[in-house]
C-alpha cells in the first residue's frame, strides 16, 4: 500500500518538498517533474535535504524537465522518467499524491 | 487500470502540457481514462479565446484535439468556470453575456462528476501548479 | 464499498479562492454520501484559527463552509500539529473540532485512503 | 503626483481588490492616476465574462465601474490578453473567435503604454501575486 | 532616495521576505500585506527573521490584513495603515518597489 | 532626461510564462529608447544558465529574447550572485554577460533608478 508523490514546485518554495519528505511512508515513492527537479541540482541547498531520505523510498525525475535545465542528475541516485514510464509507475504504486 | 486526470492550471503553465503528455501516454499503454476534470485554473484550458503565438505550443488546442479524438468525458468545473469567465450557451444566456467562449468537446458540470469519477476509477492524478 | 479521499488542504484561507475550493470539494463528496477525509497542512491550518475576520477584507466568511462540513457527513478532520508549531500556533484554541496529528499519523492515513488529493 | 497602477493578478486574487482599493485612495487624496496597466493575469480582470456568486465581491466590475466613472485610461496589454483568451472585436475577428470578451472601459494595447505611463508618472505601484 | 518595499506573499514561500531584507538600504520601510503579514505572527520562524531589522527601516503592516487573520500586531514595532496612509507613504518614500 | 527602471526578474525560465513577460517588458524599453537595466535575483538567476535545453519541454527558447536585449540597446545587466550560490551554481559559467552583484551593489543599483518593477 505505497504512495506515489509528485512535486513540481520550485525548492525556494520550499514546504511542498519538505512536507513530502515529512510524511513519506518507508516503500513510497517521489517524482521530481517541473521546477521541481531545481532540488537534485548537485550542491544546492535543497539536495542537501533530500540525503536523509529513507533508503527504502525511491526517487525518480521526469526526464525532459532534468535536461530542459541543464541538471547533472548523476551526483544522485534519481532515475529518469519519460511519460511511458511515468504512467508505469503510477500504475505500480497504490496511489498517487500530487502535491501541487 | 482506469485513470482521472485533474488538470488545475491554465494552458500556460508547464502543468497543464505536462497532464496532456501524461493522458497520452496513458491511452498509448492500453490503460483507460474515466474523465478529466477542469478544476481551479484549469478551467481556463477550456477556453475558446485563448490565441498562441506561432512558434509556442498550443497546448489548450492539443488537449482539445486529444478529447475530441479520443471521445474522451471532459467536465469542466462549472462554478470555477463561471467565476473565471468561461461560459457555454446556457450560463451566458442565463447571465446576460454575448461571448460564448467553451470550447468545444467540453462539458460544464458540478463537482459530483469528479467523485463520480473517482468512484469508478483507479487512480487519479492531478495537475497543478507550473 | 465506495472508494475513499483524503483531501489535503494547504492554502492559507484568505489567499484566494484556493481553500475554497478545496473545501467544496469535500462538501460534494458529502451530499453524495462519499467518505472524505480532510488534513489541514501547510498554510491550510490557518484557516482553523480562532477570532479571524475576514470581513475586514470583505471577503465571505469560509468557516461557514467549515462549519458546514459535519452537517455534509464530512466529520474526518486532521490538522497537522507540526504546521501549527512552526507558525506559532501551537497551543491556539481551533475554530473547528480537528484531530491534532503527528507525521507518523498523517503516514497512516495516507494508506489508510483510496485516494489523496492535495489542493 | 501622479500613479501608474500596474495589476498583474486575476480578479479572484486579493491583490487585484488590494489595488482596486489603493487607486480609489489615490484618487480620494487628490492625486492623479496616469494610468492602469493591466499585464500577466491582471487581464483575466478585464474579462466581461466574469460571473461572481451573489455573496462575493464583484471585484472585476468595481474595477470596471472605477475606470468608467472616472474616465481612467485602462490598458490591456494585448499580447498578456491573447494568451489568456481575452479578446476585442478586432483580435476576435482577426483570430476568427466568435467570442468578444473584452470588458467596456478597457482598451487592449501594447507594453509600449507602460513605458509611456511611467514617463509621465511620478509613481507605480505593481500588485500582483495573491 | 528611499525606498518602500511591499511584500505579500506568504512566508512560506521564503524567497519574497528574505530577498527583500537582504537588498534593504537604511532609511527604507517595508508594508506587509495580504499573506506576508503572516511573518508578524509572533513566535513563528519568520518574526525571528525580522528581528535583525535596520533600526532606520520601519515596519508597516496594511491593518485589514492583519485583522482579518487574528494576528497580534503588538508584539512587533509595526505601524498600521489604512488605503489613504499607504498611498501616503508611496508619495513619501522615493520609490515603491513591490515583490509580487 | 528619461526616467529609468530597474526590472528585477525573479521567475525561473521554464516554470510558465512569467519570465519570458518579464522580459518584453525590457525589448519595449528598448524599442522605445528608455533607459533600464534588469537585476536577476531569486529563481530568476536560472535564466542565465548555460547548456539549458528548452526544446526538451518542447518551449520556445528564452536565450534568444536574451542574446536580442543588446541589440535592443539593454546593457545594463546584473545578476545575484547570492541567489547563484545558494542554488549551487556560484562559479557556473553564464550564457549572457552580466555583472555579478553582491547585495550592497543592489541596493545601490535600487537607488539609482526612478522606478523599480519586479515581476
Amino acid at each position: 500500500m505505497t504512495t506515489l508523490h509528485i512535486i513540481n514546485a520550485a525548492p525556494t518554495q520550499t514546504t511542498q518538498l519538505s512536507s513530502c519528505l515529512r510524511v513519506l511512508s518507508a516503500g513510497d515513492g517521489i517524482v521530481f517533474c517541473g521546477e521541481a527537479v531545481q532540488a537534485l541540482r548537485a550542491g544546492s541547498l535543497a539536495a542537501q535535504q533530500l540525503q536523509g531520505i529513507d533508503h527504502s523510498c525511491k526517487v525518480y525525475a521526469l526526464e525532459e524537465d532534468v535536461l530542459a535545465r541543464a541538471i547533472d542528475a548523476e551526483a544522485l541516485p534519481v532515475t529518469l522518467l519519460d511519460y511511458p514510464a511515468f504512467v508505469a509507475l503510477c500504475v505500480a504504486y497504490s496511489r498517487v499524491s500530487s502535491w501541487t | 487500470m482506469k485513470f482521472v486526470i485533474n488538470v488545475l492550471s491554465s494552458s500556460n503553465a508547464p502543468a497543464t502540457r505536462r497532464a496532456l503528455r501524461f493522458a497520452q501516454a496513458v491511452l498509448a499503454a492500453g490503460h483507460e481514462i474515466v474523465r478529466v476534470f477542469f478544476y481551479q485554473d484549469g478551467v481556463l484550458t477550456a477556453s475558446n479565446n485563448l490565441v498562441v503565438a506561432q512558434d509556442q505550443q498550443d497546448i489548450a488546442k492539443q488537449w482539445q484535439a486529444f478529447i475530441t479524438e479520443n471521445k474522451l468525458d471532459a467536465v469542466v468545473c462549472i462554478a470555477a468556470a463561471l467565476r473565471r469567465g468561461v461560459l457555454d450557451q446556457a450560463e451566458a444566456q442565463r447571465y446576460q453575456r454575448e461571448a460564448v467562449n467553451l470550447a468545444d468537446g467540453y462539458q460544464l458540470s458540478g463537482l459530483g462528476q469528479l467523485h463520480d469519477a473517482l468512484q469508478q476509477a483507479d487512480r487519479c492524478i492531478s495537475f497543478g501548479g507550473e | 464499498m465506495a472508494k475513499s479521499v483524503l483531501l489535503i488542504s494547504r492554502q492559507a484561507p484568505w489567499a484566494g479562492i484556493g481553500a475554497a475550493e478545496a473545501l467544496d470539494i469535500a462538501l460534494a463528496a458529502g451530499a453524495f454520501d462519499l467518505p472524505l477525509s480532510i488534513l489541514f497542512m501547510d498554510d491550510g491550518v490557518l484557516q482553523l484559527l480562532d477570532q479571524q475576520q475576514p470581513q475586514a477584507l470583505e471577503q465571505k466568511d469560509l468557516s461557514a463552509n467549515l462549519q458546514a462540513l459535519p452537517m455534509f457527513g464530512i466529520e474526518q478532520l486532521y490538522v497537522a500539529q507540526h504546521c501549527l508549531t512552526v507558525r506559532g500556533l501551537a497551543d491556539n484554541p481551533l475554530a473547528l473540532t480537528a484531530e491534532r496529528v503527528d507525521d507518523q499519523r498523517i503516514q497512516q492515513l495516507i494508506r489508510q485512503h483510496d485516494y489523496v488529493m492535495t489542493l
